[in-house]
């Protein structure tokens, strides 16, 4: 059987949101049909851009790569249907900057490319032919962020992994979307974990769930089966930010990824469970990565729940398949309530990092004004960096940005934990976010410096 | 000895007693100096009143020298000391004709209407970095006055969500053109006062949604302007400053249909 | 032992020169700037008054007192603490040149620091022995030191505050040393 | 509520809200951190009224009013953005009242009042300023100001040393203890555990708040559980006052009273429970906060025990406020991931 662990290492500070998961936690994942126009962003994943390879009025099947990776941190893009290329545009993503998006006319065929690569055993394929198809089938972390895959699995020389940690926490409020996959389609995740395995040829091998998803352990327990191995589940207590790649692998390992550093540093990878489903698709059925599992949810959702797009989806086209809203929209969000970004409008598509949409009406969104800090700190006893963000919010809007550099406001992960329980209400993330942008802008200056 | 007697001797003695203790410990602690630093110090005032920011008169020649400090900062000498430190840091004193900051847009609440509204910070680069700012115009001021809070000498306020810069206050330090994070900030002649009020790199249509007051390209000035006084950025038109525009200025300003060539 | 444990925890906590004597107030509201040179400031204070109180009693018992020249104390005094800052001065430039730039015009400024000329006039006043005056000199200057490092601190927060356009820098820092010195006396008559 | 096809929903909205996330927020507010405060100190303000009377009532009432009056017209008269709603200022007023004598003129509150408020917090910028907390601020002025007043105190019968022959003083037990010990150097009463009982419920002379420990107690015990303060400065705080009582007992028995009565006389319950555990000036960090009352605890024995006043929290609390900065930047937390080398 199975083995099911504890954490080693309690959480460091993190908070308890209200999680709302009961919205579309019982609702299967539905397929969602292709929609009139899809929009399918060139920038998909974190670092450059794909470059789109077609122009407007060609014809283009599903499969078939549209966008080529520009550079080594970059991942192809892939058309989610067969159809006509009607416009190769700018695009707005989700992000609010602007980006290359090809858009796609469904033909209605959904005719799958012919050129797809064959499937693949992996039990017998090495490594590099495995990375090979993992970099090619543009597959993304599905978490959030959407670092390209292939490159957190190839560790540079020198550095070996010896665990690999499967993130299920998913511990943003709203979302359901990993828990559904992990409770329907547990034999798929399990799969890609041993494909990812099998490529970092990690020793360790660790499931993460929190203790609020009982079904998704059970589904993940007989998936898995007879295990061979330094193999586990660990049942994380549920708490926010336990699927934070560096709170996750600190509570299961008790390494502490150093400051600017990466897991790979305390020989540590952790993936998605949706990326691993995606890596199974792509190497034991050639499939690229083409749709995903997104949740669609809010109070003004008529039926909330977690649907298949694929990508390019707009958001009003997810919320039409929810059966659209009722009430007034007062917030969109693109991804859970404390780490999504605020959208203008429901024009933006659906990406590879599309977790979920929620949706918020007015009488939950708090228009306000903050008030001076009270150091109270809260935030101090929330934040799962061991930061100060009261001090650091003090001194960068008093715009002492060197002043909050020494004090590590790079370190800060931007999880929201302070603002969300700041009785002052001061946008401490935001306040955060510029003291960052000050300081890597001040570090690419003095690099700039030093090489001339 | 009568006391007077008495206190002159003991004072001269000791007078001198110290003169030699420090006499001697200045051979003995010599310390080698920049021996530019003692003539920085005798241009500068010597009153210590610390105006400029430093520590007293030693501690600014020290700034001056080594680190780069601007030469205008003491207060008391006024221009005068700043004349003769930069004669004698040899920094020709710049003789180009003054210029004056000037914001190029004028998509103020009424003109330039926002797609969403915007909860945070106000400040504008934080308010840019938020979804690509509220207003539907993406080159347009923000105006979350975070010029106005950089300029020393406030020389620029705040009118209707847009920033206006008041030439004759501006000292041209060009604090707010680096502040802007959408570069709308421009340091033009003084005597210069027809500009393109606008900053927006979008085609016509989408300006014209955005703004009542922008570039649609229509490229009209182009022709209109002596000596292609002001020419096509892309979709922007753009005033070439180094080109004179004298007569045409009225008819540029009545002609152009995107209301955006205005005389300041 | 114990009469001069008391005079020293007299003269840093009940006491205080800044505090409840109100002064040196010039070093005290301009080295609160940072820590580290508050820090300096504090060590270079409690090193030039403890021996300026030495050097100033020798001064007045062995040539003052002999020669009948009690009335020209003060003058005698700021010469005889003039030179010795000039010679800690000296001393100090060239062998810790990072802490005499962090201190900058502040380690003159001690010369004319009131602290100082008071500490050597009570000594004399007070008729303290050579030991007695050193423990005062060195309880004077070390309050001296913890009230500049504590305002530091509260320094730091002041200048986060958001007082009226009127109240804002120097003005503040004093209602705040008003406000701390009240604080401080809560320690009257800790040392009777 | 009607439902909306899905079409009509993006454009034709009123414009949505777009803030930088995070989107969700706790619901915690300075007023409800103020309110759960101004309920958590009724206990003792019933205390106070049962054993003051009218007294208690005008003092609370002129505080109270006086403070957000006061705190009105500074934000007014500064052009700012008014700020009574949050309830900081009747927070203050109450606690400055539970400050004072109960005899004190309605017009020496009122002047404690105006300066907490005016001085001690809106000169600095208003709430979240201050580095000193107002309602101690206003109290010290007075006492300093109004030594008399502020030392004048109802009757109270002493429990005397021999059982039965209750002789009534002035005085409260902290400053007859003071005074005795400094005239005849003996205690003048046995502090047994019939005395405690009496001590923890309030028949006692003092402040008007700060004489019921047990209703503070259960103000306190409502403020922990509604997690507007942290246990470290209240436990510390009063284990501190013990321990260093218990010592001093231990040393010298003849002219130390028990650790139990340093604990429930005075305003260590006040204090410890309200006074140090104010946000504003108290330390960010949990050892920060420990560190806080650890160092309120041995000033206020310190200052019991040696110093002029007979009492010292207020003075205890104030100096440590002044280095409250200084234990922030001391106790900063090492951050995740730091001094730690990557390896190789």
């Amino acid at each position: 059987m199975t083995q099911i662990l504890k954490p080693v290492r309690k959480a460091l500070g993190g908070i308890h949101p209200a999680y709302h998961k009961e919205l579309a936690r019982d609702s299967a994942v539905r397929e969602l049909t292709v929609p009139k126009s899809l929009r399918v962003s060139m920038a998909q994943h974190l670092g450059a851009p794909a470059k789109a390879n077609v122009k407007k009025g060609d014809a283009v099947l599903r499969g078939q790569k549209i966008g080529d990776a520009a550079g080594f941190i970059s991942s192809p893009v892939h058309a989610p249907t067969s159809g006509k290329v009607a416009d190769v545009a700018e695009d707005i993503t989700a992000a609010g900057t602007r980006a290359q998006a090809v858009v796609i006319e469904p033909d209605g065929q959904d005719q799958w490319s012919p050129s797809l690569p064959p499937a693949m055993k992996w039990e017998e394929a090495d490594s590099a032919a495995l990375i090979t198809r993992v970099a090619e089938s543009g597959i993304a972390g599905m978490g959030g962020a959407g670092f390209p895959t292939h490159v957190k699995l190839s560790p540079p020389k020198g550095k070996t992994i010896d665990t690999l940690i499967i993130n299920g926490a998913e511990c943003e409020p709203f979302l359901t979307a990993d828990f559904r996959l992990m409770v329907e389609q547990a034999g798929r995740v399990w799969t890609g974990c041993r494909i990812i395995r099998k490529i970092l040829n990690a020793r360790t091998l660790r499931v993460a769930i929190e203790d609020n998803k009982p079904e998704a352990i059970a589904a993940m327990e007989k998936a898995m089966g007879n295990t061979e191995g330094d193999t586990a589940i660990v049942v994380l207590p549920t708490s926010y930010p336990q699927g934070a790649e560096k709170q996750q692998i600190f509570a299961i390992t008790g390494r502490e990824v150093p400051s600017g550093g990466l897991p790979m540093d305390v020989s540590a990878v952790v993936e998605n469970v949706g990326t691993a489903a995606a890596i199974c698709d792509a190497v034991v059925h050639g499939y690229p990565l083409v749709e995903r599992v997104t949740t669609v949810t809010g109070k003004p959702v008529v039926q909330p729940g977690n649907i298949r797009a694929r990508l390019g989806t707009s958001f009003a086209d997810l919320v039409a398949a929810c059966g659209g809203t009722r009430g007034v929209v007062a917030k969109v969000i693109a991804g859970g309530p404390m780490m999504g970004l605020a959208q203008f409008g429901m024009e933006v598509c659906t990406t590879k990092t599309t977790s979920g949409l929620l949706l918020v009406p007015p009488s939950d969104v708090s228009v306000f004004e903050s008030s001076p800090c009270i150091s109270c700190g809260r935030c101090v006893d929330a934040c799962p960096m061991r930061l100060m963000p009261c001090d650091l919010s003090q001194m960068l809007e008093a715009e002492d940005y060197l002043g909050a550099e020494a004090m590590n406001v790079l370190d800060c992960i931007e999880c929201g934990c302070c603002a969300y329980c700041c009785p002052a209400h001061r946008p401490l993330v935001q306040h955060m976010r510029s003291g960052k942008s000050r300081a890597m802008l001040r570090r690419k200056q003095q690099q700039a410096e030093k090489k001339a | 000895m009568g006391p007077l007697t008495t206190a002159l001797v003991v004072f001269t003695l000791t007078g001198i007693g110290c003169g030699a203790i420090l006499a001697i410990a200045a051979r003995v602690f010599a310390v080698e100096e920049d021996p530019r630093l003692a003539e920085i110090c005798a241009i500068l005032p010597n009153g210590n009143c610390g105006g400029c920011g430093w520590a007293g008169c030693g501690e600014y020649a020290k700034a001056i020298l080594f680190d780069k400090a601007e030469l205008n900062l003491c207060t008391v000498g006024g221009t005068e000391t700043a004349q003769k430190l930069a004669k004698y840091m040899g920094v020709t004193v710049e003789v180009a004709e003054k210029k004056a900051a000037i914001v190029l847009c004028r998509g103020n609440a009424g003109n330039a209407p926002r797609r969403f509204l915007y909860n945070g910070v106000a400040d504008c680069a934080a308010a840019n970095a938020v979804d690509g700012g509220d207003k539907i115009c993406r080159y347009g001021c923000l105006g979350y006055g975070s010029c106005a809070r950089a300029c020393p000498v406030n020389a620029i306020s705040m009118d209707g969500n847009l920033a206006m810069v008041h030439p004759e206050l501006c000292i041209s330090c060009g604090k707010c053109v680096k502040t802007c994070p959408r570069k709308l900030i421009k340091l033009v002649p003084e005597s210069r006062h027809l500009h393109v009020f606008c900053s927006s790199l979008d085609k016509g249509p989408i300006v014209k949604k955005a703004c009542k007051v922008g570039c649609i390209a229509c490229t009209l000035c182009t022709k209109l302007a002596p000596d292609s006084a002001i020419a096509m950025n892309g979709a922007l038109a753009v005033v070439d400053y180094a080109k004179p525009i004298t007569k045409e200025a009225e008819t540029l300003v009545q002609k152009c249909p995107g209301h955006c060539i205005q005389q300041a | 032992m114990k009469e001069y444990i008391l005079l020293i925890v007299g003269a840093v906590l009940v006491n205080n020169f800044v505090l409840t004597r109100f002064l040196g107030i010039c070093p005290f509201l301009g080295v609160s700037k940072s820590i580290s040179t508050a820090g300096g400031m504090g060590g270079a204070v409690i090193f030039v008054i403890t021996c300026a109180s030495g050097v100033t009693w020798l001064f007045q018992r062995f040539i003052l007192d002999p020669m009948g020249l009690g009335y020209l104390q003060t003058i005698a005094f700021i010469l005889v603490i003039a030179t010795f800052v000039q010679f800690v001065e000296l001393v100090m430039k060239k062998t810790t040149p990072a802490l005499h730039r962090g201190l900058g015009i502040y380690l003159p400024l001690i010369t004319t620091n009131c602290c100082v000329l008071a500490v050597a006039v009570i000594n004399i006043q007070a008729n303290y022995t050579l030991l007695q005056s050193l423990a005062f000199g060195f309880g004077a200057s070390s309050g001296f030191a913890l009230a500049l490092i504590i305002f530091t601190g509260l320094r730091e927060k002041i200048d986060r505050a958001n007082p009226p356009q009127s109240m804002r820098g120097t003005a503040i820092a004093l209602v705040t040393a008003g406000l701390l010195s009240m604080a401080f006396m809560g320690f009257a008559g800790l040392v009777k | 509520m009607t439902d909306t096809p899905a079409s009509a929903v993006p454009a034709k909205e009123p414009l949505v809200v777009v803030s930088s996330s995070p989107h969700a927020h706790s619901g915690a507010s300075i007023r409800r951190i103020m309110l759960d405060v101004i309920l958590a100190l009724t206990p003792a303000m019933v205390a106070a009224c049962w054993f003051f009377r009218w007294n208690a009532v005008r003092l609370t009432v002129a505080c109270v009013i006086s403070c957000v009056v006061a705190e009105f017209v500074a934000r007014k008269s500064m052009k700012r953005d008014a700020t009574v709603r949050d309830l900081s200022a009747v927070v203050t007023g109450i606690l400055l009242a539970f400050n004072l004598p109960p005899a004190l003129p309605t017009w020496m509150a009122v002047v404690g009042s105006v300066f907490a408020i005016v001085v001690a917090k809106q000169l600095f910028g208003g709430i979240g300023y201050n580095p000193f907390n107002p309602a101690l601020m206003g109290r010290v002025l007075l006492l300093v100001s109004f030594p008399v007043h502020m030392t004048t105190w109802s009757t109270w019968n002493i429990p005397s040393p021999a059982a039965g022959v209750d002789a009534v003083t002035t005085a409260t037990p902290l400053g007859l203890l003071k005074t005795t010990l400094d005239s005849t150097g003996s205690i003048p009463f046995a502090f047994d555990g019939a005395t405690a009982w009496q001590f923890l419920l309030g028949a006692r002379n003092g402040c008007i708040g700060e004489v019921s420990g047990l209703a503070l107690l259960i103000g306190g015990i409502y403020l922990l559980t509604r997690r507007c303060i942290y246990w470290q400065v209240p436990v510390m705080f009063i284990a501190t006052v013990g321990v260093f009582a218990t010592v001093l007992q231990l040393v010298d028995p003849a002219h130390n009273v028990s650790p139990c009565f340093h604990i429930l006389s005075g305003g260590v319950m006040l204090g410890a429970w309200f006074m140090a555990t104010d946000m504003v000036t108290s330390p960010v960090t949990k050892s920060g906060m420990a560190i806080f009352g650890i160092g309120c605890g041995i000033l206020t024995v310190l200052i019991r025990k040696w110093g002029g006043y007979p009492e010292g929290v207020s003075f205890a609390i104030l100096i440590m406020n002044s280095i409250t900065p200084l234990i922030n930047k001391a106790t900063r937390p090492r951050v995740f991931g730091h001094a730690i080398e990557a390896r190789k």
